[in-house]
């Protein structure tokens, strides 16, 4: 994928810093190749360019910000049922 | 009658008789030598329906050999060796007796052509599967075991349930296309839905397989689920239901995934969501979406052990699975983080891996459907996917902040297992005609156009820039220790709770009139359970007294009820 | 010779019983007991065969023809029962010399074997009578002996145990005496077959009717239905292991057989199915015993009162399908009947070997000791999931074609406490297996085997050879169906015999 | 026939009253006396009944030797008994009007009390029984021919009842004690007393002389097996009694007991099988004398009743020894 993993070079947080700024790199890339090679499309607004590539940033966004919002809501302590498991012995 | 034997399912439940015979090198190569046997008479055995057993005057086939069943029997056998080479280090007859007996039961559920076969193997399966769970011998992982055989037994009852129904409604009890307009269609559906972890029924699957052993919830992530997908696709192929129940199956557990702080719970979280995809194309039912249904669970399988077999890596040298206490591993175990990083690829359906070839079957299928909602959410869950799977699981087990942890790279067998898993991930994404050549209809789909490899491309590109992106700015939510309510809470907390709340506020109704009902309500258990325990007053010896009174009242009663 | 085999069937035990007390040689009465039983088998072999190719078999006891002699009659619905009784003792035999060398003292050792072939030569008679007094004096016979057996117990509980059963059988007995009086005050007969004839009319006499009652009441006791069930658990838990073995296979089955055979061939299904209902009675206490068994079974802490409280449940399958008075409802009976006493023999003997070997069958004992003593355990298992009803397993088709059976009649309550109940087995087996093989061994040293000796191989090789049968006759259900089938439309199809 | 019923009815009455007695009486002593009480009212009733055999055999039994037998646990244990709750007393009371109600219902339907066409007397078998027997097996008592012959399996069945009881005692008790383990004389000093000493002496070569009788003159009045073998062992007990177990012993010593308790089962089952081996059924006894069968049912019948005779008697004596040995050893 994104990185290689060699032990040593990643612990420089310039090499990270690199490494992101590559992904971005591609992809924008592919935004281009998009534009140059075209694509075909089945729906409407799949049509619309560089429909995926917000689709696959703004869903990633909202499902994160949306399991954070669920956290919240469903969090617990780590023994939330181990009480329960010992109270039913 | 003897082609009865012809079951390579079968081979393995009866070869698994003579592990516990066997001592060390000889037990590991007897365990090799299992599934590769079952394999071989697998690959050698024709189309065709054999093994006819007559009982009852039930007519039984144990044997039905098609396309459909054969590509999950190939998958499920390559993973079973997959398996056993992983296991290789383990001295554990249990597990590894429990384990043969379930990979073959799975095989022998597949491969059966009447309900009855199938339930009896679907029952063997969870039998056999319960205990790998047990074998991790500690108290969480026996209650946890309890609570899977429970639910597991309760789809096998419903399944027997609806071949009873269907035996008394038909008239036979073959396995094929059933109809959801009779009792016994919606018995076998909730059968195969408890198997297959429907919302709402998924539970047990996010509760059980993270409490197994390391090679355990391998062997788990095969076989299972699996074996529902094949069962609905088999019965309920083109029910418009799926369609709805596999697109939530993949949206909802990806937010559990986000969150969740046990890394092995998030794979139990994403093989939920995957198997809504296959769930999905089975809902669609059209040649293409069985197609892609099947090469999806067949690279799945491979690719959810190969990470399964990654965590179970890191608990066996580490001996902890929480994200919040990984971090910085791929120093010490750089194979494991490679292997682990090329599943993860494949999950995610990046291109030139196996995910890209099959998953994307599906969803051309859905479109082609015209089913546009469904294609868009099904859409937003990839995105999904790669962040649970694709980025969480190697990030923070592997990367991440160094947590200063340092082991062993993984043992030898565990890695080929490993290696051998991801060159056919690999393999499968350059090549995959080989795999579209046995799917059970002809395939004219291609999967490595340009189109589609850019705009599956900046999918996922795009999705790993936005995590980049949150991580750096500290937006994404941090690992923290935690339980994650989900629908379990119903049956481990709110039940209890509200029973008590109840109890509760009955008690404070009563107050003024009666003695507290307080130290009832805690002890209604023990009062409930009291009569029959032994020294219970039902099962304590009874005085004779007490069983003459009996007689008499019985031979009162009975006078007074029958004689006219 | 073959001509005489009804009568040797049961002479050879009984002749038997009074040689063991002269013998004061150690292995005589072990070895007279063997001769009893295989001399049984063969006997219930051949008579097998004879009534598969000839029919129906009478004998007429001191050559007085029925009704003013008493007769042996041995037909499609006791050769079952007979082939039960006697492999069930064979294989008692081949397991009693270690057992009751290690649980009985020497000096009750030939009374016991005594009383074992009196048992043996009472079930025997039980089941090949066709006199209805006859049947009373058997009844007795076995009764006696068996009380005598349980009292021999190691522990002083065996007593208590043995005295509770006394009471409770003896009312039962005089109950069934009772209904076999009134029958006779109201024919005038007291031979099965001329009493049937006697019989098909008349069904609104009430001294006929309370006869019916007072008969299901007395061998309800003897069959352990639940609520008169609570002589069971102490009886089989505290007996010595051979005895327990021995009559959890065989007590119980024959009385329902028993019942059967008066239910079916003496009053006839007309008259207790019919007019008096009884059917509706017998299905509602099958279904409690089969929920109220189970759930006592997981509650318990020792092996053998578990495995005693399975018992009473089991006892409810069988009864629910003799209860149906349908051809499939009593052949699934009688197939569960077989394999169910073939299982829990299993089971019995195992928990006896733990006992030999252990000292104590108390679950909290077990502990992580599966893989100590794996053969035993494994049987153990085996044959706890055939309670389950777990296929491969012969329990799985007999429950097959209870269920079979009662969906056929639309019994649902039923089926869903069939279900329950078997819901509640898979805990009790499971909490056996959690324990045996997935807790920590005790760490306190007391615990360890007494003086571990070898396993008897004798002992496990009987062990085994009811497991492995429990087994086959869950792949091959051909031959025990075909005994139960056979037995059921004997039972249902002439009526009167 | 005035008579006949006001003997039945007063007969019934002090029936009733005995066991309403015996169920209130906490003293056991008394209770057992009163039990034998009962037996013999209860002998009375079969006598008016024309059941002289059963008769015969209540008086032998209950009256005689089960009361001794009781009398000897009785020596073993306290000899009250305790208090039973009074909360039990209803459910007692609706059990027993249950049962009692039970049989009262179904009595409704049976036939009247001695009428000749009720189906017992309509049967061939009566018949059978009553006039065939006489050609068959020709002895008066067709009781005995019944029980010996016609239903000696029955018979057979319930030696083996008996036998079984023996090994019952044998097992939970032991054995009895060997005279010199016992010792001397502890609870039983009855020898002392002269008049009790020399009348029992006298008594003795009676009471066994009586018990022959009843046993070889079955065949012709009331009598047979059982009873003989119940008055033997009452002259044991009653040597036992007074002149102590020790002496007892030496006249009928352990190992004898345990022989003759298993040669009477021995005996009958052995004559079946050699009537089987002489060519007729089990318990064929015409084929032992094949040219007069009825010579041949005499003797079967002959030993039938011997082999109950010595059974009976010492699994009797065999059960008051080891009672009682249970007081005096140690």
């Amino acid at each position: 994928m994104n990185r290689t993993p060699r032990p040593g070079w990643l612990d420089d947080p310039r090499n990270v810093t690199r490494i992101v700024y590559g992904l971005y790199a591609v992809c924008a890339a592919l935004l281009v190749a998009e534009l140059v090679i075209g694509r075909k499309a089945e729906f409407g607004i799949e049509a619309w360019f560089g429909f995926y590539a917000v689709l696959g940033f703004i869903a990633y966004c909202g499902i994160v910000y949306a399991a954070k919002a669920l956290r919240r809501l469903v969090r617990r302590p780590e023994t939330y049922y181990q009480d329960q498991d010992v109270r039913d012995e | 009658m003897s082609d009865v034997l012809l079951n390579p399912g079968l081979v393995l439940i009866v070869g698994a008789a003579g592990l516990p015979l066997l001592r060390g090198r000889a037990q590991q190569l007897y365990l090799l030598a299992l599934p590769l046997l079952a394999l071989a008479l697998l690959v050698r055995l024709s189309f065709g329906e054999r093994g006819r057993l007559s009982l009852f005057g039930l007519e039984l086939v144990t044997i039905r050999l098609d396309a459909l069943s054969f590509v999950f029997a190939l998958a499920f056998l390559i993973a079973a060796v997959l398996a056993v080479i992983y296991s290789w280090h383990l001295r554990d007859a249990t597990q590894h007796v429990s384990a043969v007996i379930y990979a073959g039961a799975a095989t022998a559920a597949l491969l059966a052509g009447d309900l009855i076969t199938l339930f009896v193997f679907w029952e063997l399966t969870a039998v056999a599967s319960a205990v790998l769970i047990w074998a991790r011998r500690s108290q969480a992982s026996y209650r946890a075991g309890l609570r899977y055989l429970l639910i597991q037994a309760l789809s096998g009852v419903l399944l027997l349930g609806g071949a009873v129904l269907q035996h008394s409604v038909e008239g036979h009890i073959r396995f094929e296309l059933m109809a959801l307009d009779n009792p016994a269609g919606w018995f076998v559906l909730l059968a195969f839905g408890i198997k297959g972890a429907f919302p709402f029924l998924h539970n047990w699957l996010q509760d059980s397989y993270p409490e197994a052993t390391p090679t355990g919830t391998v062997w788990l992530s095969v076989y299972t689920t699996k074996l529902a997908v094949y069962a609905l696709a088999r019965g309920f192929a083109g029910t418009e239901l799926l369609v709805w129940v596999g697109v939530a199956m993949t949206l909802f557990p990806v937010f559990y995934a986000v969150i969740e702080n046990d890394l092995r719970r998030v794979l139990s979280y994403s093989l939920n969501n995957q198997i809504g995809f296959m769930i999905a194309g089975v809902g669609v039912g059209t040649e293409l979406a069985i197609n892609g249904a099947a090469a999806h669970a067949f690279a799945h399988i491979i690719y959810k052990a190969l990470l399964f077999m990654a965590m179970g890596a890191v608990l066996h040298r580490v001996g902890t699975i929480k994200a919040s206490e990984l971090g910085g591993l791929h120093k010490s175990m750089p194979w494991t983080a490679r292997f682990c990083i090329v599943g993860s690829a494949s999950i995610s359906a990046v291109p030139l891996l196996s995910g890209f070839v099959t998953k994307s079957m599906i969803l051309a299928a859905v479109a082609e459907d015209g089913r546009w909602v469904a294609f868009a959410l099904l859409l937003i869950a990839s995105a999904g996917v790669v962040d649970h799977s694709g980025i969480k699981i190697p990030f923070f087990s592997f990367f991440a902040h160094d947590s200063g942890l340092r082991c062993r790279e993984a043992p030898a067998g565990m890695l080929l297992a490993m290696g051998l898993a991801a060159a056919l991930c690999i393999g499968i994404g350059l090549y995959p005609q080989p795999l579209y050549d046995l799917l059970p209809y002809a395939v004219e789909y291609v999967p490595y156009t340009a189109s589609h490899v850019i705009t599956q491309a900046q999918l996922v590109l795009f999705a790993a820039a936005a995590f980049s992106f949150l991580y750096r700015r500290g937006l994404y939510p941090p690992e923290i220790r935690s339980v994650n309510l989900d629908a379990d809470v119903v049956y481990r907390r709110a039940l209890p709770y509200g029973w008590h709340t109840a109890s509760r506020a009955v008690e404070r109704l009563r107050l003024t009139a009666g003695p507290p009902l307080r130290r009832r309500a805690a002890s209604t258990w023990v009062a409930t359970t009291g009569p029959l325990r032994p020294n219970g007053r039902l099962g304590t010896a009874w005085s004779t007294h007490l069983m003459v009174w009996c007689i008499v009242l019985l031979l009162g009663a009975l006078i007074l009820l029958t004689v006219r | 010779m073959t001509a005489q085999l009804p009568a040797l069937q049961v002479a050879i035990p009984l002749a038997c019983a009074p040689l063991c007390v002269l013998f004061r040689v150690r292995f005589v009465p072990w070895l007279l007991f063997v001769v009893a039983a295989v001399g049984s088998l063969v006997c219930a072999a051949l008579l097998a065969g004879r009534v598969a190719s000839e029919g129906t078999v009478r004998y007429a006891m001191g050559d007085w023809r029925a009704p003013a002699g008493i007769e042996f009659v041995v037909s499609a619905f006791n050769t079952p029962v007979l082939l039960l009784v006697s492999l069930a003792a064979t294989v008692t035999a081949g397991y009693a010399r270690r057992s009751v060398a290690a649980e009985i003292e020497p000096r009750r050792r030939r009374l016991l074997y005594a009383c074992l072939c009196l048992t043996l030569a009472g079930l025997l008679g039980l089941a090949v009578t066709g006199d209805v007094f006859n049947a009373f004096v058997f009844l007795e016979i076995s009764s006696l002996a068996t009380y005598t057996m349980i009292a021999m117990g190691q522990h002083r509980r065996a007593l208590l145990a043995a005295f509770r059963y006394v009471v409770i059988g003896t009312v039962g007995a005089v109950f069934v005496l009772i209904g076999i009086g009134l029958a006779y005050a109201v024919t005038g007969t007291l031979n099965m077959a001329d009493l049937a004839e006697r019989l098909a009319e008349g069904h609104d006499n009430r001294a006929l009717q309370a006869a019916v009652v007072f008969v299901f009441v007395g061998l309800a006791v003897k069959m352990a239905v639940f609520p008169l069930h609570a002589w069971l658990p102490g009886a089989y838990a505290e007996a010595p292991s051979v005895v327990s073995t021995f009559i959890a296979a065989t007590g119980t089955k024959v009385a329902v057989y028993v019942f059967c055979r008066f239910a079916f061939t003496v009053f006839g299904a007309a008259l207790v199915f019919g007019v008096l209902r009884i059917d509706r009675i017998g299905l509602a206490l099958a279904a409690l015993a089969m929920l109220v068994g189970s759930a006592a079974a997981c509650f318990q802490q020792d092996l053998r009162y578990l495995l005693a409280w399975s018992s009473v449940a089991q006892i409810g399958y069988i009864l629910a399908g003799v209860s149906l008075a349908t051809a499939s409802g009593v052949s699934a009976a009688y197939l569960h009947l077989i394999n169910h006493a073939v299982t829990k023999a299993a089971l019995f003997a195992a928990a006896g070997l733990l006992v030999m070997q252990l000292g104590s069958v108390r679950l909290s004992a077990l502990a992580g000791l599966g893989r100590r003593m794996p053969w035993t355990f494994a049987a153990i298992v085996v044959a706890g999931l055939g309670l389950v009803g777990v296929p491969p397993t012969a329990g799985f088709v007999s429950k097959w074609a209870l269920v079979t059976a009662l969906v056929e009649r639309g019994m649902w309550p039923v089926l869903v406490a069939m279900l329950a109940s078997s819901l509640l087995a898979l805990v009790y087996v499971g909490r056996i297996i959690e324990v045996v093989w997935f807790r920590e061994p005790p760490a306190s040293a007391e615990l360890e085997p007494t003086q571990s000796p070898a396993t008897p191989a004798s002992m496990v090789a009987a062990i085994w050879f009811l497991v492995l049968l429990t087994v086959y006759f869950g792949i091959d259900p051909t031959f025990p169906g075909g005994l139960a089938d056979a037995a059921a439309s004997a039972l249902l199809g002439s009526g009167g015999e | 026939m005035m008579t006949f019923v006001l003997t039945n009815v007063t007969l019934l009455v002090i029936l009733i009253a005995t066991a309403i007695a015996i169920s209130r009486m906490r003293a056991l002593y008394e209770a057992t006396m009163l039990g034998a009480l009962f037996s013999l009212v209860t002998a009375s009733l079969f006598v008016l009944l024309d059941a002289v055999d059963v008769a015969f055999t209540e008086a032998a039994v209950g009256v005689g030797i089960s009361t001794v037998l009781l009398l000897g646990v009785l020596a073993l244990t306290r000899s009250r008994e305790a208090v039973t709750p009074r909360r039990r007393h209803l459910p007692a009371l609706i059990a027993v009007l249950l049962a009692g109600g039970a049989l009262g219902y179904a009595s409704q339907d049976l036939p009247a009390f001695g009428a000749a066409d009720s189906p017992v007397f309509s049967h061939p078998i009566t018949g059978t029984y009553l006039h065939q027997s006489q050609e068959d097996i020709g002895i008066p008592n067709t009781v005995t021919a019944v029980l010996a012959s016609y239903r000696g399996l029955d018979t057979l069945g319930e030696l083996v009842v008996v036998f079984t009881a023996g090994l019952a005692v044998l097992s939970l008790v032991g054995p009895p004690a060997r005279p010199e383990e016992t010792m001397p004389r502890a609870d039983f000093h009855l020898a002392d007393y002269r008049i009790i000493r020399i009348i029992s002496g006298i008594l003795m070569p009676f009471i066994l002389l009586f018990a022959l009788y009843v046993l070889f003159h079955g065949e012709y009045g009331p009598g047979g097996g059982f009873q003989a073998g119940v008055i033997f062992a009452a002259g044991f007990v009653l040597y036992g009694l007074v002149f102590g177990l020790d002496k007892a012993q030496r006249v009928v010593p352990r190992v004898a007991l345990r022989i003759l308790v298993s040669l009477g089962p021995l005996v009958f089952i052995g004559l079946g099988l050699a009537t089987m081996l002489l060519g007729g059924q089990f318990l064929d006894f015409d084929v032992l004398d094949p040219n007069h069968p009825e010579e041949g049912q005499h003797l079967g019948i002959l030993l039938v009743e011997t082999a109950i005779g010595f059974t009976v008697a010492a699994v009797m004596t065999t059960v008051f020894f080891s009672f009682a040995s249970r007081g005096v050893s140690r």
